[in-house]
């Protein structure tokens, strides 16, 4: 593991807070997409 | 049907459920693979910068992020033109999918930004114009959003949002001249400057060009997956209104 | 032949309510729209009207005048600012027949504030006469009229008509109009939607 | 549209709704706000056009959410829709009212008040201007949130939102040119821009105010 010096905590702070949002993003909209095709399929049957 | 088939009958929503369908999971690939390894060699085999260090390891999500947080405005003023001239729903729909991920990519440049800022200015906040301009354009999205969410009528909702987007788009360009026109009037030339990539290696540009691919994959399938969700809540809708009519 | 369409189709929110609609009316003539509640009346004068675009056919607006369930009266105005204010809107005709046709001499100086239901809605109709346009559009002219002020409003509408003037009136009280004829909205009624007025009316996979 | 900028006034006048709050919002605005900074006049000068300019901004947001309701609610827009006046005639002559009853109150009332934060005389004019420059991109940009949400049962706080953002070049510009008239500094730029932006808002916006309020009422 290479060692990020002084900006360790810089580097692993904004990997992590955008890892946060952008995985976050992508889970809302999985679920989003999961419970509305669920339901219309409900509703069409 | 023996219509002549043209662009325009990918935004059919019937048409674009079957496209779409098929191209989400090589989009999510193609996200997942470019951006893993633009990623990885950016974060891991790059070396430090001669100015700023390691520091400059941000760039592979700063970077990325606000390139997508503008042309995510783009492409919902593009879906918005093409909903208020040629009344594609489809269109409509992909520019209220792409509103959150363009606000949640403008707070992650904002985000890595203000992380990025200490260790290179001593400050997390300076309102620098591209800054200054940033935090506007999310508000911007911030506004666009909430439009959509308070009309119940969805095509009512699709050409005031479309409209909104329009003259916001006109005002979100103005304001990043003012944003310019007033940093420098406040300290007389730019004292801070996010320059880094005008002039930046070879060996930093790669992994970031890999990265940036890799974003935009990874847009282009929100986007879809978010605009399939939103057809199929139109769909729901009208079934709903069909059931109250009958 | 004043005001004349034929297969127009109106959209109410989002959905289309009417289809095929076909109707006209002569001048000096009165056409009653019957239907029960939501059967599209509303939606009907509001697209002759020119609020609600038609989804398909023509209406000529600019012959229409229209008065729905509101009567467009401010609280801090005087009926004769009110009048003259939509006089003025409509090309500035005199106010003097407009307030003689519905005897609102005494009021003129009154504030909207402190009209009696039934005068704030005669003081709304007099705007009618202000327009000049020769097709009224009544949505249920006579709510909250007493049995008096309803008398009046069928006098005033008889002089339109007498005038060359015709209506078009959503309403379930008999008016009095001899030779109004009636038209039941519910045989336009849209049934199901079709893929031309909502692209998800069928299932999208 | 002269009868209906005349209405509008006639009611601000009557309602005693249009004239009096906005003034008196920034009357106390000046007020609170040496008393938060404190009394000393080095801080309080600097800040003294900037703070007008909010004050003048937020002045003019407070009665936008009246604008439209109002005349939505008594019936009074779907006769104005229906009227030879045309959409963008009403639009326009909306915006008019507002800057009547908000704008110009507040671009004579505001160097009034400046002495209350420490703002020296030889910058009042140059502030005066620039509201005069201003204020009308406010009630136009205004207008067109007003129409936006005009249907929304729960539409002020929305409405902020959309305006608030619009407004930022032209507060900019604005309150750059008040303080560059303050400190003596070269204001042709600030001036052009803030002249610009105002013609082209009267320009352009009614088009999409009466584009949103033909939606609104379908």
């Amino acid at each position: 593991m290479i060692d990020f010096g002084r900006y360790a905590f810089d580097i692993w702070l904004s990997y992590g807070l955008s890892a946060t949002l952008i995985g976050g993003l992508v889970i809302w909209s999985l679920a989003e997409a999961r419970t509305m095709r669920r339901r219309l399929r409900e509703r069409e049957e | 049907m023996t219509a002549r088939r043209s662009i325009w009958d990918l935004a059919n929503p019937r048409r674009f459920m079957g496209w779409s369908g098929a191209a989400l999971p090589w989009a999510w690939t193609l996200a997942t693979l470019l951006s893993a390894t633009g990623l990885t060699w950016g974060l891991f085999f790059t070396p430090e910068d001669f100015r700023m260090g390691h520091s400059v390891k941000i760039i592979y999500v700063h970077v990325p992020s606000a390139f997508l947080a503008i042309n995510a405005w783009m492409m919902m003023l593009v879906a918005s033109l093409i909903w208020l001239v040629r009344r594609h729903h489809v269109s409509a729909l992909a520019a209220r999918a792409a509103a959150p991920v363009g606000l949640v990519m403008t707070a992650v440049a904002l985000a890595t930004g203000a992380i990025w800022g200490k260790p290179m200015w001593g400050t997390y906040w300076a309102f620098d114009p591209r800054l200054t301009s940033f935090l506007i354009l999310f508000l911007f999205y911030l506004g666009y959003v909430a439009l959509w969410q308070a009309i119940e009528n969805p095509d009512a909702a699709a050409d005031l949002t479309s409209i909104l987007c329009l003259v916001g788009s006109v005002f979100a360009l103005l304001s990043r001249y003012a944003a310019q026109f007033w940093s420098q009037g406040l300290h007389q030339g730019a004292s801070l400057s996010l320059d880094a990539q005008e002039n930046i290696s070879d060996v930093f540009w790669f992994p970031l060009v890999l990265t940036m691919a890799g974003f935009v994959a990874l847009f282009v399938a929100l986007v879809l997956l978010r605009t399939r969700t939103h057809i199929r809540r139109r769909r729901l809708h009208s079934l709903s209104l069909k059931a109250r009519l009958a | 032949m004043t005001l004349s369409v034929t297969n127009l189709s109106c959209r109410r929110g989002e959905a289309v309510v009417l289809r095929g609609v076909r109707l006209s009316v002569a001048r000096g003539a009165a056409l009653v729209l019957r239907g029960p509640n939501g059967a599209g009346k509303t939606t009907l004068l509001r697209t002759l009207a020119g609020l609600t675009p038609p989804v398909s056919g023509d209406v000529a607006p600019e012959r229409c005048a229209y008065a729905g369930h509101a009567d467009g009266l401010k609280a801090q105005l005087t009926v004769g600012e009110a009048l003259r204010f939509w006089a003025a809107i409509f090309g500035g005709a005199d106010v003097g027949p407009a307030v003689r046709a519905f005897d609102l001499e005494p009021l003129l100086d009154r504030r909207a504030a402190e009209l009696s239901a039934g005068q704030k809605r005669r003081a709304g109709l007099a705007r009618l006469v202000l327009t000049g346009r020769p097709v009224w559009l009544l949505d249920e002219p006579t709510v909250s009229l007493d049995t008096d002020n309803v008398t009046r409003f069928a006098a005033a509408i008889r002089a339109h008509l007498a005038g060359g003037g015709s209506a078009i009136i959503a309403t379930h009280v008999d008016l009095g109009l001899t030779d109004a004829t009636t038209l039941d909205v519910g045989q336009f009624a849209a049934g199901t939607a079709t893929m031309q007025d909502d692209p998800f009316a069928e299932a999208v996979e | 549209m002269i009868a209906l900028i005349l209405r509008d006034l006639r009611l601000a006048i009557r309602a005693g709704g249009g004239f009096g709050q906005g003034l008196a919002f920034l009357l106390i605005l000046a007020t609170l706000i040496p008393l938060a900074v404190g009394p000393r006049a080095d801080l309080l000068a600097p800040v003294a056009p900037g703070v007008l300019w909010l004050g003048a901004l937020l002045a003019s947001l407070l009665s936008l959410d009246r604008v439209f309701a109002l005349d939505l609610e008594d019936g009074s827009l779907d006769l104005l829709a229906t009227s030879p006046v045309p959409a963008e005639g009403v639009a326009l002559a909306k915006a008019a009212a507002h800057w009547l009853t908000t704008g110009l109150p507040l671009t004579l009332a505001a160097p009034a008040l400046g002495p209350l934060l420490s703002l020296p005389a030889s910058a009042l004019p140059w502030l005066a201007l620039s509201l005069l420059l201003g204020t009308p991109a406010l009630s136009f940009i205004g207008t067109f949130g007003a129409g936006l949400t005009v249907g929304l049962k729960r539409g002020s706080l929305l409405l902020s939102l959309l305006v608030l953002p619009l407004y930022i070049p032209t507060l900019v510009f604005g309150a750059e040119l008040a303080r560059r008239g303050a400190t003596g500094l070269p204001l042709l730029t600030p001036l052009a821009l803030s002249g610009g932006i105002t013609l082209g808002c009267i320009a352009v916006l009614p088009f999409a105010t009466a584009a949103v309020l033909r939606v609104n009422l379908r």
